[in-house]
């Protein structure tokens, strides 16, 4: 309380307010003095209580809801996340410029691995969507088309499951072997019948994968992230074959079968805290900042310089699946690696949750 | 189109706008118009700074997703470079009109994809900022910005610099950064997979395409035997454009 | 279907069995709706509209988006400039052309239609006469068979005539075309009037809408690709169409004055006796 | 907010109104009985390019188009109804289920079989009134399951029904009872091609369309109609009165509102085998057997009105206290002095309604010789032929 | 014309996936009858406060009954408000109450598209009609409070709801549902009613079998019966002893009003029901 009143150029006692009074009347400063505690044995803690490279909690809940293929809820402090995803059938018939490509049903190669990512990136098997305006805060009200944060995040899920190539495109194929009447197959060469007997690719499974986030509290994305990659790994599909007297795909139920996912990405944000708000960047010396990890709403109006850095340590050597840095100069090289350290560390909690 | 072509810019190439750039390289053609500083709508009105608005619209049909994802990286760059500060409540409007984008026979081009094309972003940058700096808005720096892939080419992975859309494909890993005049790194964009050690070594590759130390008069013939460093030299180039235009400008004299 | 212009070269007829410089029969009435302060009811050949006005009156609260069908193609900044604003919006119905097609709010066509109208009347009503108001104008297609925008402008002239809304002078309109298409690039052609749907979707063609018996022309919409040389000749029937037209309308309303009259509704003298009563 | 076009009347004047139509008869602005509906004209058969078409114009100039519009669509099926359709489920409640089935796996059911536009103009068709206009009176067509069977072709094809309801004047009054009775009269008009196909084969039709038979069958002996379309009635209460077709100043005052849609039962073996009977009934409205099929309350904008300040409270008479000003409302007496009413000053009502009124309302529609009677008794006059 | 602020998937249409033993689902769910008394609902949990940032939020989930192609209704429900009105609207004696239901994508076997369909509306419409009887309006002139739900998980799966044709049935279902949550989140945003005011549900069902004559149940899962003749929603003030809300929608003989009477009756029950759980939720998060 007292720090608080002296930070804010110390106005007559009379005249105190609670803290969360001045951490709305002026932000930055109170933010900054939290920040910069006046004894050194204090630790720097942030209006949230947490250290500044201490990130919320994390929550993960898997297949709480029985309609869609795949479902699951994230919680991360405030935040609350639920993804959906559900599986619809595309018939290559309806696929425009359809390439049927030469590969078979058995060959499990590197090149046919390859030919999957492109097929979900040709067909566009993959179609992740966000939706805020559920009321999950002040600012997100429904009626209004797609706000660009919710734009520019659908866009940045989608490029990450492609980037990273998290789902095996090869589970999404149904193929068809047509055969061939046994009477005809006895009279036909050999290889001819091979020929003829060639399984196919008929149709695909496209994944919808619908984020719906019920509570918002800053850093979505790691969120949004977490509850995608929750989400798939708990996605069943029924097992589907071609019929071709009927010329569809039918499905049975039970039996189901999980996607085959790739590793363990997971999303680290922070968010770079300066001394002066107003400060011209770049004069780096001088201008003190802290690096917050995983901002909450009220951090994030406060920083302009973001960085989001996917990481996956499923391997023995780090992979870093991604690295999104904008809006300041503050993170240089050194703290961008610095910072994947960092992100390693967030990884092992979210394994953690992850239940795996 | 390859990749190897030095880039090509044109400043004041729209009459009507404050300030206006077209630039082309490796491949792309993107035209920029400024306006401002201007009066702002009271939606996207900031009591102490100036609002920068970004607009790009591809080289067809109507902007989706993707172009949102766009605007907003190079609106939250570009407000580190300009003197917001120096404007409070006014805009200052970039838009930016992707002409021509590299004819790619592999990808099929025909459906719009709502994953980032990270082979763009540069171009986009590099015009917008010379569109700025023709516009005459006050700015703290320069920026430059450069793509990098890192293609495995038979076993062995090499770093490409500006990758062609064939290239962005089959590559492993593709970064696209950015740096201020002050050697700052201003923008980090990285999508694929690769390690600490790759992400370095990009770094390198980048900071060198973009902030080579600004030759003197005298340091001219060290560029020209200099050139078997990698990439164009965007800073000198960004340099040279200005002095061009100052001259052409001031030609009367 | 092909329209066949070799019957028209032989029997100098077209497909409908009028000759080049007829008008299909046009039936108006005005006064058709209790509740509106004025209403008019107008069929072209199978064109039908129903045209509804509203106004001048304060102009109501800012419907959402205020595109589509709220009340599209404004004119004049309403609520504060000095000027009413014209506001035109236009419901085609989904069962007025032979296939039912469902023509979705904001739909462009509709938005451009709207738009040409709310400018065509703003510039010939005495706007300046109603600051701070609204003239809404809302008109209904009940069945189109070509020369639809032409028989929009008719029944918006009828409507604000029955709505007592002081104007410059009757705005008529109709359309012309030309008996061979663009790619048949034959000097021969001749123009022709008032085009039905068939001939709209053959034959270049454009809509005219002309200010009272002058040759003033306060609209012109040529959406199609014609040769610049057999443009005059197309303006210059249609010019004269819009003056038949303008002919048939001043009937309509004459009629209808004299009917009010005789009824009794409003008594002769006041600024009447100059209408003649025969 | 639905049925509430912003009503401009001061809170005396709500207050005359509201005190009006309690009386006992009530007085109403134009001198109606309660139950007395606005005399309207209405023709048929209007517009040649549609299968039925029908316009009603009331006296207080509101006037309302409707046309309707058949094609012919292919049935959507499950793979294997054939298996579905055996030869005894013939009997058409079944079949309505089974086509229901048939076309579940494609996701869509019989509703899809109507479509119904509602255009009020200066209202977006995605207008929340304009909306809920619309899906009261599909919701009214289709609950009756008679309708949909009429648009069975054959297993294989249905028609597909086009409604549009287009209100031309400017929306005066809440256009609800309008829109139902053009409705109704645009459908009895309606007739669809003769079917000449016999079975499940593709269908094709009589292009004559003088044999064309009426959607809703006439009896070919009386020429009368058998069953009859539904009709929704628009009903409020008011004080102790319960009054039909409001007004729009009369909905400004209303306790409580309800859309009532009832239909004709009618049943088609009847009007064949007893057509004595009918026609005795014909004598005697309270013959026809009404059904029930659906109510909804419709939010009287009375809740929206400002209400009046009583002298008592009125700062300008140098009272000290004012109703619902911020200062004292949490304080109990403010609560008191609210809720309490004042004789002559108007109150916006508060909370809902009691079963019972709303239980009367639904009775008066309904009862033998009731208003439900009366209207179509009135409609039937129509010429739809 | 695809929406071009969302991401549309492939140009070329998908199709849910169809099952082999569709024919045989119905029976399946016909077969298995209702379980609980007639004039007993469901349970459900109520729990207030799930959004902090919102002024008043709400979460209600129906006990899932583990039958095939049912699954529990879950809402959750934001009250942002009040809040003065946009500078643009028209001067309002009262609070404007505008209410928003939102179906997830996911919620239901077929997908839903984010745009709200007419049906969506028309519940919103409802609910408006339920609340504005309950809210004291006349306490915030000029000002406006927004109700959003969110449907995140629906009654039944819809392939089932629509072979039975009976998607108004679950329609019910959800607002009756929908009216409960919002008004526990307005109590939440500390905004007054006259009483706090519940949806309840009851219908005419005919249960499979020959002999088995029609019967009103509450709280119905149409699934579980072969048909339903009719069926109301309501919504209901028990202290008032009010209904700001009634929704019926069947096929009753006008003969027997007496069917009518009965179905508000238990619809009215219905919701008492759901009042003793919102306001032991509420008085939960008081105390």
């Amino acid at each position: 309380m007292a720090t608080a009143t002296s930070s804010t150029g110390a106005p007559p006692p009379s005249l105190t307010f609670a803290r969360p009074v001045f951490a709305k009347l002026s932000p930055h400063p109170y933010l900054l003095r939290t920040l910069s505690p006046d004894s050194p044995d204090q630790q720097p803690t942030r209006n949230n209580g947490r250290s500044p490279q201490q990130s919320r909690p994390i929550q993960i809940n898997t297949s709480s809801l029985s309609q869609a293929h795949g479902s699951s809820l994230v919680r991360t402090g405030d935040t609350t996340v639920i993804c959906g995803v559900r599986g619809e059938l595309l018939p290559v018939t309806s696929i425009p410029q359809f390439r049927p490509h030469n590969g078979t049903l058995y060959d499990q190669d590197e090149d046919d691995e390859q030919r999957a990512r492109k097929e979900l990136r040709d067909y566009d098997l993959l179609v992740p969507n966000i939706e805020l305006a559920t009321g999950c805060a002040p600012q997100f009200l429904p009626g209004v088309p797609p706000t660009t944060l919710a734009q520019t995040l659908s866009t940045r899920v989608y490029s990450l499951l492609h980037g990273a190539g998290v789902v095996d495109g090869r589970g999404l194929r149904i193929w068809y072997t047509p055969e061939n009447k046994k009477e005809e197959g006895d009279m036909d060469v050999k290889e001819e019948q091979e020929e003829e007997q060639k399984p196919e690719v008929v149709a695909y499974w496209v994944l919808y994968i619908d984020l719906l986030f019920v509570s918002f509290d800053g850093n979505p994305f790691d969120a949004a992230w977490a509850a995608v990659l929750a989400a798939l790994r708990d996605t069943k599909l029924p097992v589907a074959r071609w019929d071709p007297d009927r010329e569809m795909v039918v499905c049975r139920k039970g039996g189901d079968k999980g996607l085959d996912i790739r590793g363990l990405p997971v999303a680290c944000s922070a968010a770079v805290f300066l001394e002066k708000e107003h400060a011209e960047v770049g004069k780096g010396e001088g201008n003190r900042h802290w690096v917050l990890l995983d901002p909450d709403r009220s951090e994030e109006g406060l920083c302009k310089e973001v960085i989001t850095v996917v990481v996956d340590c499923s391997e023995e050597e780090t992979r870093v699946r991604s690295i999104e840095k904008q809006g300041g100069t503050v993170l240089g090289r050194e703290l961008i690696r610095g910072f994947i350290g960092v992100a390693e560390g967030r990884w092992r909690e979210v394994k953690e949750a992850t239940g795996i | 189109m390859t990749v190897t072509t030095a880039p090509e810019a044109a400043l004041g190439v729209l009459p009507r706008a404050d300030g206006s750039a077209k630039y082309s390289h490796a491949g792309y053609t993107v035209t920029a118009s400024v306006n401002g500083p201007i009066e702002a709508q009271r939606r996207d009105e900031h009591p102490y700074e100036a609002h920068v608005d970004v607009i790009v619209r591809p080289a067809a049909g109507v902007g989706g997703t993707r172009e949102r994802h766009l605007e907003s990286i190079l609106q939250s760059s570009l407000t580190q470079i300009v003197l917001v500060k120096n404007f409070p409540r006014s805009l200052v409007q970039i838009v930016l009109q992707v002409e021509d984008a590299p004819e790619n026979d592999y990808v099929n081009t025909k459906l719009v994809q709502a994953s980032l094309n990270f082979a763009i972003m540069p171009a986009l940058f590099q015009t917008s900022v010379l569109a700025l700096l023709s516009a005459g808005v006050p700015m703290r720096a320069t920026a430059t910005a450069t793509a990098v892939a890192i293609v495995s080419r038979d076993g062995t992975k090499t770093s490409v610099v500006d990758p062609s859309p064939r290239d962005v494909e089959i590559a492993r890993s593709v970064h696209v950064l950015a740096f201020t005049s002050h050697d700052e790194l201003l923008l980090a964009e990285s999508e694929g997979d690769f390690t600490v050690q790759e992400w370095n070594h990009v770094y390198e590759t980048a900071k060198d395409v973009c902030c080579r130390p600004v030759p003197t008069k005298e340091g001219m013939e060290m560029i020209l035997d200099d050139e078997h460093t990698n990439g164009p030299d965007l800073r000198h180039f960004l340099r040279s454009t200005m002095e061009n235009k100052v001259a052409s400008d001031l030609h009367w004299k | 279907m092909p329209l066949d212009t070799s019957t028209y070269s032989l029997a100098l007829l077209r497909v409908d069995g009028r000759r080049w410089n007829e008008l299909r029969r046009i039936h108006a009435q005005i006064r058709t709706q209790a509740a509106a302060d004025g209403s008019s009811y107008l069929e072209m050949g199978h064109t039908k509209v129903m045209c509804v006005v509203t106004g001048p009156s304060e102009p109501g609260p800012r419907r959402g988006g205020a595109g589509g069908t709220g009340g599209g193609g404004g004119v004049g900044a309403g609520g504060q400039s000095k000027d009413a604003e014209v506001v035109v919006n236009i419901v085609i119905a989904g069962f007025s052309s032979v296939d039912r097609k469902r023509r979705g709010r904001g739909d462009k066509r509709t938005l451009e239609m709207q738009s040409t109208l709310a400018n065509t009347l703003a510039a010939t009503l005495h706007t300046h006469l109603f600051p701070h108001s609204q003239i809404n104008i809302s008109l209904h297609v009940l069945s189109q068979d070509g020369s639809l925008l032409a028989a929009l402008i008719n029944a918006a002239t009828l409507a604000c005539v029955d709505a007592g809304i002081p104007m410059t002078d009757y705005v008529t309109a109709c359309t012309a075309g030309s008996t061979s298409t663009y790619a048949a690039n034959d000097e021969g052609a001749d123009p022709l009037l008032d085009l039905n749907h068939q001939e709209e979707q053959e034959l270049p063609g454009l809509t005219v809408a002309t200010l009272g018996d002058s040759d003033k022309v306060v609209a012109l919409v040529c959406e199609s690709r014609v040769q610049i040389s057999r443009l005059e000749g197309m303006l210059a029937v249609g010019v004269d169409g819009c003056k038949q037209v303008r002919e048939i309308l001043d009937q309509v309303i004459k009629a209808q004055g004299q009917k009010m009259i005789l009824d009794g509704t409003v008594d002769k003298g006041t600024g009447l006796n100059d209408m003649d009563l025969d | 907010m639905t049925s509430s076009q912003q009503v401009l009347l001061s809170p005396a004047e709500l207050s005359y109104l509201h005190s009006s139509l309690s009386l006992t008869p009530p007085i109403r602005p134009d001198g109606r009985s309660p139950t007395q509906y606005r005399p309207l004209s209405a023709e048929t058969g209007i517009l040649p390019g549609t299968n039925g078409s029908a316009r009603i114009c009331f006296a207080d100039g509101t006037e309302a188009i409707v046309g309707v519009k058949a094609e012919v669509e292919k049935t959507k099926r499950k793979w294997d109804d054939d298996a579905v359709y055996t030869e005894n489920s013939h009997n058409d409640d079944e079949e309505q289920q089974q086509d229901g089935r048939g076309e579940a796996s494609n996701g869509n059911g019989n509703s899809d079989w109507v479509e119904l536009t509602v255009e009020i103009p200066g209202y977006r068709d995605d207008d929340p009134s304009t909306v809920f206009l619309a899906q009261m009176l599909s919701e009214a067509l289709l609950a009756d399951g008679g309708f949909i069977k009429k648009l069975r072709i054959n297993r294989r094809f249905h028609w597909k029904l086009y409604l549009d309801i287009l209100l031309i004047s400017p929306p005066l009054s809440y256009p609800l009872p309008l829109l139902s009775l053009t409705t109704h009269l645009a459908l009895l008009a309606t007739r669809l091609p003769r079917l000449k196909s016999e079975g499940d084969e593709d269908p094709f039709f009589d292009d004559d369309w003088a044999a064309a038979p009426y959607l809703y069958s006439r009896n070919p002996t009386t020429k009368r109609i058998a069953e009859r379309p539904p009709v929704t009635l628009l009903v409020m209460a008011v004080g102790g009165n319960i009054i039909f077709d409001p007004s729009k100043e009369e909905l400004a005052v209303a306790d409580v509102a309800l859309a009532v849609s009832i239909g004709d039962a009618t049943t088609s073996q009847r009007s064949q085998g007893e057509d004595d009977r009918m026609d005795v009934d014909s004598g005697n409205s309270g013959g026809r057997n009404l059904k029930l099929l659906s109510i909804r309350t419709v939010d009287p904008p009375s809740r929206l009105t400002p209400p009046g300040v009583a002298n008592a409270a009125n700062s300008a008479y140098g009272h000290a206290q004012v109703v619902n000003t911020g200062a004292n409302q949490k304080m109990p007496e403010a609560r008191q002095t609210e809720s309490e009413a004042v004789e002559g000053v108007w109150k916006p009502p508060r909370g809902g309604a009691k079963a019972i009124v709303m239980g009367a309302l639904v009775q008066k529609v309904l009862v033998r010789g009731g208003v439900a009677d009366e209207v179509l008794d009135a409609l039937e006059g129509v010429d739809t032929s | 014309m695809a929406d071009r602020r969302r991401i549309n998937g492939p140009p070329g249409s998908t199709i849910p996936p169809v099952f082999e033993d569709d024919a045989g689902q119905p029976e399946i769910m016909n077969g298995k009858g209702r379980d609980r008394a007639p004039n007993t609902i469901r349970k459900m949990f109520l729990k207030t406060g799930v959004t902090p940032s919102a002024s008043g939020s709400a979460y209600l989930e129906f006990e899932d009954s583990g039958k095939s192609g049912v699954s529990g209704l879950k809402l959750s429900c934001t009250v942002h408000g009040p809040r003065s009105l946009p500078r643009s609207s028209p001067f309002s004696p009262h609070i404007v109450l505008s209410a928003h239901i939102k179906y997830a994508p996911f919620a239901t076997k077929q997908r839903r598209g984010y745009l709200r369909d007419p049906s969506e509306r028309d519940l919103g419409t409802h609910l408006e009609t339920a609340l504005r009887g309950a809210i004291i309006a006349d306490r915030w002139p000029k000002s406006g409070v927004d109700i959003i739900i969110s449907i995140i998980e629906g009654d039944q799966d819809r392939e089932t709801s629509k072979s039975q044709g009976d998607e108004t049935w679950d329609m019910m279902n959800a607002l009756s549902g929908c009216i409960t949550v919002a008004s526990a989140a307005l109590a939440d945003a500390g905004i007054d009613c006259v009483d706090t005011v519940a949806g309840g549900v009851a219908a005419l069902v005919q249960d499979a079998g020959e002999d088995s004559t029609p019967r009103i149940v509450v709280d119905p899962i149409p699934s579980d019966h072969e048909k339903v003749l009719g069926a109301c929603c309501i919504a209901y003030l028990p202290t008032r002893d009010e209904v700001t809300n009634l929704w019926f929608k069947g096929d009753l003989p006008a003969s027997d009003a007496g069917l009518y009477t009965q179905l508000v009756e238990n619809g009215m029950q219905a919701s008492r029901n759901a009042n003793r759980v919102l306001v032991e939720c509420l008085g939960e998060a008081t105390s």
